[in-house]
């Protein structure tokens, strides 16, 4: 199923749909509002019944009462209240979709996402939309549709009608169907996108086809050409730690543990992980420094994983490629130098300029470690007898 | 005899004039790798640290008889400088290179259709052949001659796993890190089927890592085919649905995961270590039977 | 046995409900061939004179072994109709539809490139096998069995030397209408190259025109070929510049002039015939060499 | 050297600058005007010194008189008296570009083109611009730069450094230029042109890159999805006849000989051409009525053709495939019977039922010819002894 790449950034379905329509896809007349106040009035402006959507990042959100129809504005302030600030499935509410609402005749899936496999862009579609495109794949797997698109070509008429006609969507609107794919692809090129969905696509009782709803994730390694874009990278994180270090620009993934663990590679990072668990501890979070990287990223890093209140012993554990055991050295030292270092401090150093960096470390607080297991089991101990 | 790389391979360094292409083409150049070309738009004429500087690839190929090169130019220009790698015939391309963009990379994919040119990368520390020829990031003093080839995802883990080797007294004849993205232009079971015919390699390690199916392709391979593999996976404990660091280790769905990738592996007969600390054991264990 | 086309090859029609596409399956069936699909989105299960029809190429060749293809669609639509040909592995298509825009056939032939599908035309009256198929619009009752191939950028031109063989005795192999446009499937030389293979074929007729340099390519690969070659080369009198009825035929600059290519034959030792009429007489004289 | 495929759309200077400009390729302030008041008007909108430019399809206007420099808007309005109505190379000029005069530093030629041989687009550039290209390949051929570009991609960011390069051109305004080539090429692939140039392509003393000439045809097989330049369709004819034919439809060539021709098929209608000649006659036009032409064409044909007054007799020369003898034939005599036709027709007929068709004009004034030399060679007499 479409590869939903997270740590991407993620657009809410006001923002997606902003983007969508940008290019001339067809979504509901709709505006997005933080307060009952501005739902009130959003729902007097866009007038006769409305839909109010919870704007989170889950799926799911019409079983958990994130999605409610109101007949009047009034009715739209009443549900808004409700539902803004509360919680959705673990997310609080800050903001809420406002929207026309829909006759609904069918509701088809259609997604534009990357085939690793096929190293090609591929579309997917099925006339059982509306539901979770998992389940459908896992119940219903000959109701997905694939359409692998050459990215030198884009999709040929000749597939799009394939695409369309296998998929068993409406015939009687194969040429708006067959726009809007045209259009979601470009949408999918044009803005580096790494998931662009369309779920449900809709034709509605009189004859219309529409967007329902949109789920589109930017590839942020494109986000210097995308700058139109880069406005919805802040409020695509929802954790806010992780949000603090997409500011800071670090590669970091809160995971609510213990031992907070800094490396260089995210295969090294991710090994971390593996033997702190081996080892019984609960990693407070991956943190990968990157190649190349240098004495102030070690210590903004360092300084990112002291904001974890609940990180109880911290594992550096570096190999040394680009990276260099000598800089890696020297940023933990400024850090703790100038940081409020309330943990203790493991240090594991390999490759290149090792040895340098080690050497830099000596007669200070920190713990080296021989290997990257027994650094594990210092740190998992010092968690432990810190809780 | 070794893979890819040996010590007539000549390679030209892409961006040779920015901080990481100057500092790794010294590493290269100390490790014995001939480097007879440096590529800098504008800089052509010139030289630098001794290497001469051309302005194309092409340029650089038809002077210097450059057989492969190493790519450390920034995100942005990276696929344009894989492109013209290709179209300048280079048979072997190494980008270092991390932070492509992914639509980048698909049409990178796209061009190379049906050349004659061998990708490795992006986002990888490159190829070593063992006392012969280095292109790429790894470090120097890692390495020993000897009959263990090596594939990884990871660059880090790379370094670590042939750390280990050097260190038991098992030495390898190529290490290939092949690049954590989701598109790379050699896979695991490319890289593997490479070993397959060197005469040299007695045993092949394989680290994988959580996205994708590649290693599990790559298990299908293995199958029946008689090769002496380890493997070895990381990331069991990533949670699914993060992106850990770089842009490969995804785990999307049920697919991808650590479990399934080390199950393929092990119905295909390769035996997957449980930490990194087994590979060495598992190795030994592979070169005896 | 001839080139391309004979007794066994199927044929789907794509546009077989469009005016000229019934009208020439008609004529096709009556020649003779096999005629076995109908192709047009959203007739699929129905059929045509008695022709299935299906909803997409792929589908017919499945159901009915097709290996061929005549397109009768709008210009708009023809590129796309060769594309879903190629994608669906036909091998042999021959595009009649005239006026498509440049670009799409500039994109069509990329696509096909490293592909194993044949096209011929588009902007041509297709290709015949006397007494075996005809694909296309050729006249039915022009053709008789023999010896002579033919190759002709212009469609009526062809009629016009198949009706004079054919009265002269001279019966005919395979005749290629290769058409008009500046981009084509099948050059002059891709398709002596398949006539040089033909031991049925003993002397080639090759109608060529002003504009491009197909035939100076042809004259290239005719030299020492030992291919016996009759040459005709119309446009002699079109003023420099100017666009007569079809894009291929154009003289820009100095390049692509009837008395260059004329030249260029000769110099091959193809002889070059003066008028039509001087045609019947040349080929006798190469029949009998 | 770039083919010029005339009989497509050929735009002015100040209608392809107009286009160019809408893609983002820099131009200098201009405005066309048709008369010497419109002019001084013009000149005094853009201010300084301008240059007044002869609108038409010709080379070399700068030699023949047809591009000056004013000082002043009343300077402008003098030359434009002189410039307008006057003849040029044969055409009359009816409009003039007023633009900004340029302080040139620099003239390059720049062009994307198709290469029939490789299929493929193709970009040519030199250093040498301002002058005919044609004369430069001949003189210079080292100076002649070219680009193939595969359509599929486009070109390459290495390709535009190495064609700006190896072109010799100014290496500290290369990033200019290359994003000039770049968007060259996107007006080309966009607009389903056939030839789009940039001679010269200026570098201003003051360091600005402009578009000083440009000359853009259009492939008129694409005009039907290219609708905004369809407008450009009509004033790019020069020949009244021409222009008539292509109102009609018809591919029509304007040759001023006495012989008028009517045939099916390029080749054949060409052919036809060719044996007029032999036989001692001059074609007073090629009209090829293509491939399954019906009745009502036959006849539009035969109409356009006596629109011709120097017509004096007239070849129908057909080989039927699509085109049926019979409706041909019915076209004839329904052309005959409403039409005042003065001269004397002679009709060649073969193929696709040729026989009915000639059967149907049995006991007509219409002449039969039994091959098309025997009708070639009737035509010429007949339209000798009319003389």
């Amino acid at each position: 199923m479409p590869a939903r790449i997270l740590g991407c950034v993620k657009l809410y379905e006001y923002q997606a749909k902003e983007v969508f329509a940008s290019y001339g896809l067809p979504v509901p007349k709709g505006e997005a509002a933080s307060t009952p106040q501005q739902v009130e009035e959003a729902a007097r402006r866009i007038g006769g019944r409305v839909v109010i959507k919870a704007q989170v990042h889950v799926g799911g959100r019409g079983k958990a009462g994130g999605i409610k129809l109101a007949d009047s504005p009034e009715h739209a302030r009443d549900v808004a209240q409700q539902m803004l600030g509360s919680t959705l499935k673990g997310f609080v509410v800050k903001y809420v979709l406002v929207e026309q609402a829909l006759p609904i005749d069918k509701e088809y899936y259609l997604s534009f996402t990357l085939d690793r496999d096929s190293q090609n862009i591929i579309g997917i579609c099925s006339a059982m939309g509306g539901v979770d495109i998992e389940e459908v794949a896992a119940s219903h797997p000959d109701k997905i549709v694939r359409m692998p698109v050459d990215i030198a070509f884009g999709p040929l008429d000749f597939q799009l009608r394939e695409f369309i006609g296998r998929a068993g969507l409406d015939g009687s609107k194969s040429r708006e169907i067959s726009a809007v794919v045209k259009k979601l692809y470009d949408v999918y090129v044009s803005t580096d996108a790494s998931l662009a969905e369309i779920n449900p696509l809709v034709v509605t009782a009189d004859g219309r086809v529409i967007v329902a709803d949109a789920k589109f994730d930017i590839d942020d390694n494109a986000l210097f050409r995308q700058k139109k874009l880069e406005v919805y990278k802040d409020a695509s994180e929802e954790d806010e730690l992780e949000a603090e270090a997409h500011r800071r620009g670090l590669t970091y993934v809160h995971l609510g543990g213990s031992v907070g663990i800094i490396g260089n590679g995210a295969g090294l990072v991710m090994n971390t992980l593996d033997i702190v668990n081996q080892a019984g501890g609960k990693p407070a979070n991956f943190l990968d420094i990157g190649g190349g990287a240098r004495a102030e990223v070690v210590r903004n890093a360092l300084d990112m994983v002291l904001l974890d209140k609940e990180v109880k012993a911290i594992l550096i554990n570096i190999f040394g490629g680009i990276t260099r055991g000598d800089e890696v050295a020297r940023g933990v030292l400024e850090a703790t130098a100038t940081l409020d270092v309330r943990v203790p401090i493991v240090v594991r150093m390999a490759g290149t300029e090792a040895e340098a960096g080690l050497k830099l470390l000596e007669g200070t607080k920190l713990l080296p470690a021989a290997t990257a297991v027994d650094g594990a089991r210092k740190a998992v101990e010092l968690a432990r007898s810190a809780a | 005899m070794a893979i890819l790389v040996d010590s007539g391979t000549k390679v030209l360094v892409q961006g040779i004039t920015g901080r990481e292409g100057a500092f790794h083409a010294g590493q290269m150049r100390a490790y014995g790798t001939k480097v007879v070309a440096g590529v800098t738009p504008g800089k052509g004429g010139g030289e630098h640290d001794g290497v001469p500087l051309f302005d194309s690839v092409a340029e650089a190929v038809a002077r210097t008889g450059a057989n492969a090169s190493a790519i450390f130019v920034p995100p942005p220009f990276a696929a344009d400088a894989i492109l013209e790698s290709v179209a300048a015939g280079v048979p072997l391309v190494a980008c270092i290179t991390e932070g492509i963009p992914i639509l980048d990379m698909v049409r990178v994919a796209r061009y190379m259709k049906g050349s004659g040119t061998r990708l490795i990368g992006p986002n990888c520390p490159g190829i070593t052949t063992a006392g012969q020829c280095k292109i790429g990031i790894m470090p120097n003093m890692l390495f020993s001659t000897g009959n263990v080839g090596l594939i990884s995802r990871s660059g880090t883990l790379t370094y670590e796993v042939v750390d280990a080797l050097t260190r038991a007294g098992l030495g390898q004849t190529t290490c290939i890190g092949i690049g954590g993205d989701p598109i790379i232009g050699t896979k695991h079971i490319d890289a593997l089927q490479l070993f397959a015919k060197d005469p040299d390699t007695k045993v092949t390690v394989m680290i994988g890592e959580i996205g994708g199916s590649d290693e599990e392709a790559a298990a299908e391979f293995l199958q029946g085919s008689g090769m002496k593999v380890v493997g070895f996976i990381s990331g069991r404990n990533a949670p699914p649905g993060k992106r850990m660091g770089h842009a490969g280790a995804i785990i999307s769905g049920s697919s991808g995961t650590a479990a399934g990738k080390i199950a393929a592996l092990e119905k295909a007969g390769v035996p997957v270590a449980g930490t990194l600390e087994d590979i060495v054991p598992l190795v030994r264990r592979q070169l005896a039977s």
